[in-house]
């Protein structure tokens, strides 16, 4: 029980971040491998800002941080760096990879600042002014920030499954994914909703690295890459484009993971997912619920 | 009137436009003739902001879109049916209809979508249905009606009877020629001159870049030029 | 179905055939692209494969050259079945082809793009340095017959269409192939330089080479080609003397549509 | 010289084994295939030297303990060649940066036979820095056999349009193959001789850093040519020397190098000589073909609604 509890408290984290990135690669074509770092930066700023006041910082404006600087972060990353890659490649073979070479290059500066400023240490939200008390539920333990993970988690998931689901712009977004030149000819404007929707992936990612940093004590300089090579595994697994894909496999991954480091001493949990990563590679490239072509000539 | 003045564009270093002038008027099809590669589709682009344009204006109703961006042209009032219909094969055919109404108001788009389910009954019963299951035929009604849901004045049309079986391409042009006696301005590029030349009012023939002819369907029928380079003197006129 | 309607082809020597597909069957998913059919190419001559948008031309030219599987039916090269065959080797064998896309190496020059036909590997015997000096020659060779001596240190973005359209098949002909295929060639060219194509090609049959044009223009096709398959929905509905074959009412109606006779 | 050489040996090695890294991800991006495997087969080369110095009782030649790591790490490079033959692009790159990463979890978690997380100490060995410049003078020779000629032109089909050139006879999938094999020795041949010359190797040294490092020095220098890599190689390690602020924001700006050439400058340094030199080329010839471009001038027009539809038919 108490494992169930902390799988789908991790599931929800990984669903946070995986939800963001699958966001922005299954509509604007952006696979951005700056993601993990701004999860990272996003956790980190909000421990440098609860030095900076003496550890007086609320919970909520911990999270609201994360939100802003992930936000924020995504939005630079893709009008300085991967709207103009999208825009000048000549083809989209060369853009694909001229993309993820830039996005692995923004993704070394964030890490590198916070290396410097921690000396490669790990770093944490020491007790704030925040309590963490638990509660027993069902015979196990759940902490007040689980229960507050689980809220964030069930709402901002639902949220944007509706969005995309039933709204105009998250239509026009979906549209945008099949073909973005038709896209625009319907009047939709891409530069707007490119930010929008990086703007979302970007926050998604700083929530749930406020939320890991809270609810799993600290995080490394290099948590982020990790975390952005789970969320690809997650992503595959679910298949790219499905919002519902992605959602299930962050929970079966955390599940997987949950189950390792309850039954071993939890230094293979990586590999978990790297290995679950191939498996769905070689057997079923276009994952759980990946969309086949729909097409007829 | 979406006035097309003096357009040149270029692709690089090869000099696609030099110079075109046409007009699309509403109530009426102007259908613009050409070989492949003739700057027919180049045009089309330039007019909708998918192609930068070195000189030259596009006017619609006297306001000056050129080189505007794609969705701001449309907003303005332009449409543009692509060649090979280009509908967003996995999302349903509502979804493709309310996405070309999608810089109009909720009420206007809802109002429009009944029209066009009017107009395309087809659409109606497949509209749950993912749109890349559609034929051919039915795909270019689902593009026209997407043009349509814009409410636009003006709508551009790409070669639309492309790849389609012979029988549905009298139906296509029969509807375009619908959409235009509904007040609309249609600007047709169509390879097959014969049936393009029965819906339409005026021809516009363009070689090379240039504009070699301008007039009203019986001028064009009359002329020798036209006739030997889009109707006749094939193997086939037997 | 339209066979009979079709004049029987003047009775010709049994030439050899240089490339037999039988009953060639190609499924995309649910969707039969190609759908049972039979093409005989004979030595020495050019044929000709017409069809409207999505007949299938584009399909079973990828078929014929291994670039994707069949659901059925037997594939013979110069006598060798080859259904197992892949792709290069086939090239290797003596199979060249353009495709209907211009696909040039774009940081190459001409020169090197055409020189990448001549190092296909057809090993003939001869030592590596007289191959490499009759290489070099075939190369300048070809180049002068397709009078693209003035562009070879171009790249291809500096070029025309036209231009690089040639220097495909100047690529394809270094091959020194047994069997041409050239999918759309003249697909957006001028008037002018579809005449210089087709004179291309006319001249390469006069020497000897064997060659399948898949082409929209009726008219270059009934001036260059012997013999014509006229192709719709995945299947054959035509096929003889390009003349007559044009002339059937399914492949009119299937090409032009109908009402183009009452109005022509 | 020789003091100066003393003081900047260790800058010197290190250029050296930068270059033969960033080579294990350069061959293979060569031949179109965007791995980064080179990284894991560091690792493998790196791990197995140790293993074989460390273990063995007698003095190992480095011949035998390097040459196990290229062993391993080819046979390595064959099997995962043959398991991710389906995949292409992003998909490729993702899964091998995860092959990558699990060697590393395997390296923290190998207990006694790795040292877990502090790694292996005491690898020790008679190995010269001469041998190392032997080995990368071979490559560059190998290589420089590869970039030209016959070969050369096949190999840029293979990459820029892998179904153009099995049309042209060339045979893709063996090329494939090879480029895993040529990470494999490459990348191993880097691990095993920086361990020796360092005779220390932990799982920090193996990790995501790596790719970025060897990513930059590619980036910057260019991709197209083991010159490239040498170019990258130099500025990448001997610039955070120079610059002394540099020292401490090295990673930093290495990113900023990264970012900035994937917007502008896709073909690195070498690409900018290369358009250069271009660009004089075409000069001379425009004075000496001007009917040429006439010609070219006449046809034109026919060219963009074919270049405009074959973009769409491959946006569809």
């Amino acid at each position: 029980m108490q494992e169930l509890i902390n799988a789908v408290s991790l599931g929800c984290i990984y669903m946070l971040f995986a939800m963001g990135m699958s966001l922005v690669w299954g509509t604007l074509d952006v696979l951005n491998f700056a993601h993990g770092s701004i999860f990272m930066f996003s956790a980190f700023s909000g421990f440098y800002l609860m030095q900076e006041t003496g550890n007086s910082l609320p919970l909520a404006a911990l999270l609201l941080v994360g939100v802003v600087v992930g936000a924020l972060m995504s939005v630079l990353a893709y009008q300085l760096v991967l709207r103009p890659i999208l825009r000048r490649a000549k083809d989209k073979d060369s853009a694909e990879r001229q993309i993820l070479i830039g996005g692995i290059g923004l993704a070394g500066i964030p890490v590198a600042i916070v290396q410097i400023q921690t000396l490669s240490n790990p770093f944490s939200f020491r007790a704030g002014s925040f309590e963490v008390a638990s509660y027993d539920f069902l015979g196990a333990r759940i902490s007040n920030i689980q229960i507050v993970i689980w809220v964030v988690g069930v709402l901002l998931g639902t949220a944007v499954v509706l969005w995309l689901r039933r709204s105009r712009s998250g239509l026009a977004l979906r549209s945008i994914g099949v073909d973005s030149e038709v896209a625009s000819l319907m009047g939709i404007d891409q530069g707007r909703l490119g930010v929008a929707a990086m703007a979302v992936a970007g926050g998604m990612a700083g929530l749930s690295g406020a939320l890991l940093c809270v609810s799993f004590g600290a995080l490394t300089a290099e948590s982020g890459d990790v975390l952005l090579l789970k969320a690809f595994a997650i992503i595959i697994l679910g298949g790219v484009g499905s919002m519902l894909g992605t959602i299930i496999g962050a929970f079966f991954l955390a599940g997987a993971e949950t189950l390792l480091i309850a039954n071993t001493s939890g230094t293979w949990v990586d590999a978990v997912s790297f290995g679950l990563l191939f498996l769905v590679l070689l057997v079923r490239p276009q994952g759980i619920l990946g969309r086949q072509e729909v097409r007829r000539t | 009137m979406l006035e097309i003045d003096e357009l040149h564009v270029s692709y690089g270093k090869v000099r696609a436009v030099r110079g075109v002038s046409l007009a699309a008027r509403p109530g009426r099809v102007t259908l613009v003739l050409g070989a492949n590669g003739a700057g027919k589709t180049t045009t089309l682009r330039a007019v909708m902001g998918l192609q930068s344009v070195d000189s030259g204006r596009v006017r619609v109703d006297g306001t000056d879109i050129t080189g505007k961006d794609t969705h701001k042209v449309v907003r303005a009032g332009v449409s543009l049916v692509p060649e090979g219909r280009r509908v967003f094969a996995p999302l349903t055919v509502e979804e493709n209809l309310l996405l070309g109404g999608y810089s109009t108001s909720a009420t206007d788009r809802a109002d429009t979508l009944q029209k066009v389910y009017g107009m395309f009954p087809i659409l109606s019963d497949r509209r749950d249905g993912a749109a890349g299951l559609l034929s051919g035929g039915e795909q270019q009604m689902l593009a026209f009606g997407r043009a349509l849901m814009s409410r636009s004045k003006y709508v551009l049309m790409d070669e639309p009877s492309m790849g389609l079986a012979p029988s549905v391409v009298q139906t296509v042009l029969m509807t375009a020629r619908e959409i235009a006696d509904s007040g609309i301005g249609v600007l047709m590029v169509e390879q097959n001159a014969e049936a393009g030349l029965q819906v339409a009012d005026e021809v516009v023939a363009i070689s090379q870049g240039e504009v070699g002819f301008t007039g009203d369907v019986a001028a064009a029928r009359a002329d020798r030029a036209i006739l030997r380079a889009f109707l006749g003197e094939s193997a086939l006129s037997n | 179905m339209t066979q009979h309607t079709v004049p029987p082809t003047v009775a010709e020597p049994a030439s050899a055939l240089v490339l037999d597909a039988r009953d060639v069957a190609i499924h995309f998913g649910g969707v039969k692209a190609v759908d049972g059919v039979t093409m005989e190419i004979a030595e020495g001559k050019i044929f000709g494969l017409l069809g409207p948008n999505g007949s299938g031309k584009s399909t079973i030219l990828a078929g014929i050259t291994r670039l994707v599987p069949l659901k059925s039916g037997s594939l013979t090269f110069d006598g060798r079945p080859y259904d197992d065959v892949p792709t290069f080797k086939l090239a290797r064998w003596g199979m060249a082809r353009t495709f209907q896309t211009v696909r040039l190496l774009g940081d190459l020059t001409v020169e090197q793009n055409i020189l990448l036909g001549a190092d296909v590997g057809r090993s003939s015997g001869v030592s590596r340095r007289a191959a490499a000096t009759e290489r070099k020659e075939c190369v300048a060779d070809v180049i002068d017959r397709t009078g693209l001596a003035k562009f070879v240190k171009w790249t291809p973005s500096e070029l025309s269409y036209g231009v690089q359209r040639r220097v495909e098949i100047a690529r394809a002909i270094v091959m020194q192939p047994r069997l041409l295929l050239l999918d759309e060639p003249v697909a957006g060219m001028t008037k002018s330089e579809k005449l210089e194509i087709a004179a291309l090609l006319s001249d390469l049959r006069a020497q000897g080479l064997t060659q399948l044009l898949v082409e929209h223009d009726v008219q270059m096709m009934v001036d260059t080609c012997d013999h014509l398959y006229a192709m719709n929905f995945g299947k054959l509905i035509g096929e003889g003397v390009p003349a007559d074959v044009v002339k059937t009412p399914a492949v009119q109606e299937a090409y032009m549509g109908k009402g183009w006779r009452a109005d022509a | 010289m020789s003091a100066w050489y003393d003081a900047h040996l260790i800058l010197v090695q290190a250029t050296f084994i930068s270059f033969l890294v960033a080579l294990s991800i350069q061959f293979p991006m060569r031949m179109g295939v965007f791995s980064f495997a080179g990284v894991a087969n560091y690792a493998l080369g790196a791990y197995t030297a140790a293993i074989v110095v460390v273990r063995s009782d007698e003095i190992v030649s480095p011949v035998v303990s390097v040459g196990a790591g290229v062993l391993v790490a080819v046979v390595v490079s064959l099997i995962l060649a043959l398991i991710v033959r389906r995949l292409r692009g992003l998909y490729l790159a993702m899964a091998t940066i995860s092959v990558s990463l699990i060697v590393q979890v395997i390296a923290f978690n190998g207990g006694e036979l790795t040292g877990g997380a502090s790694g292996m100490f005491g690898v020790i060995s008679d190995l010269t820095i001469g041998s190392v410049i032997v080995v990368c003078v071979v490559a560059a020779g190998i290589l420089t056999w590869t970039e030209r000629g016959t070969l050369g032109r096949r190999i840029d089909a293979v990459r820029d349009d892998p179904e153009l050139a099995v049309s042209m006879g060339i045979n893709v999938n063996r090329y494939r193959l090879v480029a895993f094999v040529g990470s494999g020795v490459f990348g191993s041949l880097a691990g095993g001789l920086e361990v020796l010359l360092r005779s220390t190797i932990s799982p920090v040294n193996v990790g995501f850093s790596l790719v970025v490092t060897a990513l930059t020095i590619i980036i910057v220098g260019g991709y197209r040519s083991w010159v490239g890599a040498a170019i990258g190689a130099v500025i990448v390690t001997w610039l955070p020397f120079y610059l002394q602020a540099m020292e401490r924001y090295q990673q930093v700006i290495y990113g900023l190098f990264v970012v900035v050439a994937a917007i502008f400058v896709p073909g690195g340094l070498l690409g900018i000589a290369d358009q250069a030199r271009r660009r004089l080329v075409r000069r001379q010839l425009e004075h000496e073909d001007q009917e040429a471009a006439a010609e070219q001038d006449a046809g034109g027009a026919a060219v963009v609604d074919a270049v405009g539809a074959s973009r769409k038919e491959e946006a569809r």
